[in-house]
């Protein structure tokens, strides 16, 4: 089977599959993110003047800080990895890649320090609505982060293979899932500031 | 970005990179300094909500490469981006507007 | 129009805001009439003259005319008269001229629950008393009333049963225990939906009484069935069975139910009937 | 594309279950979701049993209830959340995107296949696991969700069933999203040669613009379920306000939230799906007039920049479910606005294809029959819109029988009617063989006759105020007392609809064998589908991909012998 343009450039449109692909993905997940945000909005709305920013002392902003930081580092070694591609060093794509995984996993770890702070302290999701839209959209966040890293992984591992038998694949593939990451770092640009910091 | 690029090209794109994350990670301090700050709740939502944007457009510009990106990429999000408004504002639009009623 | 629509189904109007709503309901009926006449016929003159038995050869420029340009058009001036004529002045009364408890006029809250609808008056003194979640119980106090504070003392409430005097400008302030309900009376073209957590005033003014009601409807499959509150939101699986009753009274009787209702207070009876056909 | 040709055999299982084919892929959509239609209408005809003839015994199936063969009311709720969210998200979606727009884009445009088969055969089984979900909540103890299939909160955060609902959502919800980035992927990159935008189908048109409703609308209702979710198993309350007091009890949860953020967040998503409901089987609409007519669509221009307005439309309009809730005067406006303005594209679509009629040469056969009876249907409903788009005449009609006769209209008669259209029409392209037409008019007539038995009397209904979902049709209440013994009639031609549907099923069935063995085109048409070997080649579809020279309707052009012209084939001098 042959499909047209998976690896080229389709002329008039000026785009492969793929691309056109992932970006109608990141638009359904604006649209997801947007529906939670939306219900941010009503709930804070809802709740008694000031109680939003008064339940969210609880959490940890400095951690936080750090976080942020290291998705956004994440983020520059993702797209230097495909940018290593492109000048056909492999040997600097998997150093990146790696190091990608390496924040990513590190991102959780920080995650999962946080939320059994929060457990410790008898605080759940239950608790009030602050907490719920905290831990639905920190966990849904949490869920595309570790999606995002089985693929990293399955591109990281095996990649040898697929960059010795078709390298403009490879990179296009490296190149949507970069897309892909760079928008759950998108996503937690907001959600830092909406949920630490207001 | 197409195979195009030869290598010079993709090495000012490495600086570049670079130069964005610098950025990122200063607005990132200011955020949260700014939170600091003894402002308004109005205020202080604006003002994390203008950084967060300014650090999300770089990060959709720079490193998804939105601003060099095909004019159909850039309707569709055009697109999504105004009906994610809808989705906000309506919403909250109503929600005051049944505020009312109490 | 309007008869046609009372012949199918619709009933008589007893409030004063009804004749506005059936107006822009006929209205909007005409509207549909005209465009289904008018392409309907086109549809089966063109059916029947270019059926290939008739016409062999299709024309395959077809109609040049840009007459459906000015149809469409048509349609879009109809629906902006439709909107700022008609729809846009009813829902602004409905929702902007809420009277007041001081401009003389009977002050009513319903609670909604789980297949009943409670119906809360200030009694004598007008004001209500406070009503708390916590103070529920489903025997002696449904709605929760707090009758420590002297608002209170003089409120009753019913279950099921709206006593109100014709002509009057009604109001009332509807919320909801549990889920979702709709407050429905369709004689006086009421309809609210019931919101957990939000009271929304509704108003109306009833324009014959319930004997009149059972008059007109001699002879009619409706004889001798009065007035009645219906849910129209899914509530759970009593949902069909989640009927008010509603009596337009006179001012006397009006005044004398009240009088009664004051006596049951004082005879601290607690327990209350959930309302049935006698209360018509 | 040769050494597709001598492509080793493939394995059964690979060729007809685990396919990537966008054919097998179409097929398999096609055959699930019509079980599924099957499942909801017979759910439906249960309840309409209970309607007619409350608290009786339900003759033959009457056992599965109890003891008694009486439907509770809580079985009754049930069937009812049932049968809307079944046809909705597992009959008429996935047959008019899954399998139309799965087994026809790719073929209307010149495609070997689906730009990402791996994620469309995703889509598929993403689809039947939603689906097996859905219909094993029936099996277990709490039974099926029973909130209606709008799923309102509190009442849906309290009651039993909804949390399988919610999950089996969530997988229909992914197959839906997966589908459409394929189609929208699929219609922008794999357009044959010379195939412009304004040169597509319709109907390709209308999948495009149904999956950026899709894609763009679904996401929202995804969150929404989660939340809902969240609300039943990890005890949030998103949905719930403080203070709630339930059967006596005041409800221990932290309170907070709103009933309303619901219904914003699943209107959002459930207007534009009432369009994603409409706009397919308008694009099957339009190839089977323009096809049976012999003549270009008239106005294809407007058709498709209607269509465009239509779905960009169908965003701001969704509060017109909600002018109940105690909205004020500026917000309803706004609605009743938008709503207004949405019904003119759908008046624009409609008199083009009325006008397309106009100077044709129409065949009679069986597709056209469903394909013109659909115009009327969908009129009706779609004109029993507008009053409830005036927020003033909802005050009375909100949620009563009107209601429900209004979108059965457009989805039952309507859509239901374009879509048999597209399989009397498309079937010989499958099969190779064509649908026996005596069989098929004998499908066609009772089944638009019942149809308005069942249908018209419901605006009656409505009228008198009588509210929708209620176990008893009504009884209960005296001012249904006029219009109760509508239910009887209703009912009668809702089974005898049942009965009209046996010509159907035994033609699907018996015409794979038996049917009259066609060539590749046989109803004389354009379109590139019918260039294609019937059934189309696996895998690649054309024998060599077309290339596109004309525009789609290229029907009795003058100066020619034949009364077709086409796609791809070229013109002369140029
Ligand atoms: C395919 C599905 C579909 C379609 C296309 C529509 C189309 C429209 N709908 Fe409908 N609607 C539903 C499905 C649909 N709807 C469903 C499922 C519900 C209920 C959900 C629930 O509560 O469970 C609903 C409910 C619903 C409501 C809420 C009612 C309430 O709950 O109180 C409203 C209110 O505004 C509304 C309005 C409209 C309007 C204005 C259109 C317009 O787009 C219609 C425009 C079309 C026309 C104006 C017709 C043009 C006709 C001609 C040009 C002439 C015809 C002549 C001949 C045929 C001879 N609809
Ligand atoms: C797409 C949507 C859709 C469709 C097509 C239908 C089709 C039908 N619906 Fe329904 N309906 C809804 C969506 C739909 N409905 C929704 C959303 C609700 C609201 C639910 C709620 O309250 O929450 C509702 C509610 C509803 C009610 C109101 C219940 C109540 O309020 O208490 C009634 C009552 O009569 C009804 C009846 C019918 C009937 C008789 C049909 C018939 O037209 C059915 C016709 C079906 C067919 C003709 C099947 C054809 C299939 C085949 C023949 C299979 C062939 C198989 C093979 C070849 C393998 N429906
Ligand atoms: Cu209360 Cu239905
Ligand atoms: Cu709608």
């Amino acid at each position: 089977m042959n499909i047209p343009y998976t690896v080229e450039e389709r002329p008039d449109t000026g785009l492969y599959n793929a691309k056109l692909g992932v970006w109608l993905f990141l638009a359904s997940e604006v649209m997801l993110f947007g529906g939670l945000f939306s219900a941010y909005i009503f709930l804070r709305f809802g709740a008694p003047a000031g109680a939003f920013h008064e339940w969210g002392q609880e959490l940890n902003v400095p951690l936080a800080t750090f976080n942020t930081m290291i998705l956004i580092t994440s983020s520059v070694t993702m797209v230097m990895s495909w940018a290593s591609l492109k000048l056909n060093d492999f040997k600097k794509f998997k150093l990146y890649m790696g190091v990608t995984l390496l924040c990513a996993l590190v991102f959780l770890f920080i995650k999962y320090l946080e939320y059994t702070a929060k457990f410790d302290h008898h605080i759940y999701p239950s608790t009030n609505t602050f907490y719920a839209i905290y831990f639905t959209l920190t966990g849904l966040h949490g869920l595309h982060i570790i999606g995002g890293m089985a693929v990293l992984f399955y591109l990281w591992l095996p990649g040898n293979k697929m960059w010795n038998s078709d390298p403009e694949q490879f990179t296009n593939r490296i190149e949507i899932v970069g897309l892909y990451w760079h928008f759950v770092d998108l996503v937690w640009i907001f959600l830092f500031p909406i949920l630490y910091l207001l | 970005m197409s195979n195009s690029h030869d290598s010079s090209d993709i090495k000012n794109h490495i600086k570049v990179y670079l130069y964005v994350f610098g950025a990122l990670a200063i607005l990132t301090v200011l955020t949260v300094a700014a939170s600091y700050l003894k402002l308004s709740d109005g205020e202080a939502i604006l003002l994390a909500l203008i950084i967060a944007s300014v650090k999300g457009s770089l990060v959709a510009g720079y490193f998804m490469h939105l601003i060099s990106e095909r004019a159909m990429i850039v309707w569709i999000l055009m697109l999504t981006s105004g009906f994610f408004f809808v989705l906000m504002l309506i919403p909250m639009l109503s929600y005051i507007d049944q505020a009312r009623l109490g | 129009m309007l008869e046609f629509l009372r012949h199918y189904g619709l009933p008589i109007s007893l409030s004063k805001s009804g004749p506005g709503i059936d107006e822009i309901i006929v209205l909007t009926h005409w509207l549909m009439l005209a465009l289904f006449i008018g392409w309907g016929t086109f549809f089966i003159i063109t059916l029947v003259k270019f059926r290939s038995s008739n016409n062999s050869n299709a024309d395959y420029k077809g109609v040049k005319s840009h007459i459906s340009s000015y149809l469409e058009a048509a349609v879009a001036i109809v629906e902006i008269v439709l909107l700022i004529g008609f729809a846009f002045p009813i829902w602004a009364n409905r929702v902007n001229n809420v009277p007041s408890s001081n401009d003389g006029i009977i002050h009513l809250r319903v609670v909604a629950q789980q297949y009943a609808w409670n119906i809360h008056y200030p009694g004598p003194d007008g004001l209500f008393g406070d009503l708390k979640p916590e103070l529920v119980d489903e025997v002696s106090n449904p709605i929760g009333l707090d009758r420590s504070t002297p608002d209170a003392l003089d409120d009753f409430y019913t279950i099921n049963q709206l006593h109100i005097p014709v002509n009057r400008k009604i109001r009332i302030d509807l919320t909801t225990k549990d889920v979702i309900h709709s407050f429905k009376l369709p004689e006086l073209r009421v309809g609210q939906d019931a919101i957990p957590g939000m009271s929304i005033p509704i108003h109306f003014e009833a324009t014959m009484t319930s004997d009149q009601f059972l008059v007109e409807m001699e002879g009619t499959p409706r004889e001798g069935k009065g007035l009645e509150i219906a849910c129209a939101q899914l509530c759970g699986l009593g949902h069909y069975r989640m009927k008010g009753y509603l009596s337009i009274d006179t001012e006397d009787q009006y005044n004398d139910w009240l009088a009664v209702q004051a006596e049951y207070l004082l005879e601290d009876n607690e327990e209350d009937e959930w309302g049935d056909e006698e209360d018509w | 594309m040769s050494n597709d040709h001598n492509h080793h055999e493939e394995s059964f299982f690979r060729k007809y279950i685990w396919s990537t084919d966008h054919k097998i892929i179409g097929i398999q959509y096609g055959f699930t979701a019509l079980f599924f239609l099957l499942v909801g209408f017979s759910l439906m005809m249960v309840m309409r049993w209970q309607l007619a003839y409350p608290e009786t015994r339900i003759p033959f199936v009457g056992s599965i209830f109890g003891d008694d063969g009486i439907l509770l009311p809580e079985i009754y709720n049930s069937l009812g959340a049932m049968h809307g969210t079944i046809m909705i998200f597992l009959g008429i979606v996935p047959l008019a995107v899954g399998a139309f727009g799965n087994y026809l884009v790719p073929l209307q445009i010149g495609a070997p296949d689906m730009a990402f088969p791996k994620l469309n055969a995703a889509s598929y089984w993403s689809y039947l696991v939603g689906g097996l979900v859905m219909m094993s909540s029936f099996f277990t103890e709490e039974g099926a969700a029973r909130s209606g299939w709008t799923s309102y909160p509190p009442l849906a955060d309290i009651e039993v069933g909804q949390t399988i609902w919610l999950i089996g959502m969530i997988f229909l919800i992914t197959s839906s999203l997966l589908g459409s980035m394929n189609i929208i992927t699929t219609i922008v990159q794999l357009r044959a040669p010379g195939l412009t935008w304004m040169r597509l189908p319709f109907f390709v048109w209308a999948q495009l613009v149904t999956s950026f409703l899709l894609v763009l609308a679904f996401p929202p209702l995804e969150a929404a379920a989660v939340l809902q979710l969240m609300d039943r198993v990890v005890g949030t309350s998103f949905f719930l306000p403080s203070g709630l007091v339930v059967s006596g009890e005041l409800m221990e949860v932290s309170g907070g939230g709103s009933p309303l953020l619901w219904q914003h967040l699943f209107w959002f998503l459930a207007h534009p799906e009432v369009y994603v409901l409409i706009l397919p089987a308008m694009g099957i609409v339009s190839e089977v007039i323009a096809n049976n007519s012999r003549k270009p669509l008239w106005g294809y221009n407007s058709l498709v920049f209607a269509t465009i307005f239509l779905g960009f439309m169908s965003f701001i309009v969704w509060a017109h479910h909600m002018f109940l809730t105690g909205m004020g005067t500026a917000m309803s406006a706004f609605f009743q606005t938008t709503t207004m303005i949405i019904s003119i594209p759908s008046v624009i679509i409609l008199s083009a294809l009325f006008i397309s009629l106009w100077g044709a040469s129409i065949r009679f056969n069986t597709p056209m029959l469903f394909a013109l009876a659909f115009l009327p249907m969908f009129g009706i409903g779609g004109l029993t819109g507008l009053p409830l788009g005036l927020a003033a005449a909802d005050i009375y009609l909100h949620d009563t029988y009107y209601v429900i006769g209004h979108f059965h209209y457009v989805v039952a008669p309507g859509t239901i009617f374009g879509l048999f259209a597209g399989i009397y029409y498309w079937y010989p392209k499958i099969t190779g063989r064509k649908m026996n037409e005596s069989l098929g008019k004998l499908h066609f007539w009772p089944s638009l006759l019942f149809m308005n038995g069942i249908f018209m009397p419901m605006f009656i209904q409505g009228l008198a105020g009588v509210s929708r979902r209620l176990w008893d049709g009504g009884l209960e209440y005296a001012h249904a007392s006029g219009v109760f013994h509508w239910n009887e009639f209703m009912s009668i031609s809702a089974w005898l609809l049942g009965l009209a549907q046996i010509p159907f099923i035994l033609n699907v069935f018996y015409s794979i064998f038996r049917g009259e063995k066609v060539d590749n085109n046989p109803w004389e048409s354009t379109t590139l589908e019918w260039s294609a070997p019937s059934p189309p080649l696996p895998h690649v579809n054309f024998e060599t991909l077309p290339t596109v020279y004309r525009d789609p309707y290229e029907y009795s052009l003058p100066g020619r012998n034949r009364d077709f012209t086409p796609q791809s084939e070229p013109k002369k001098n140029k």
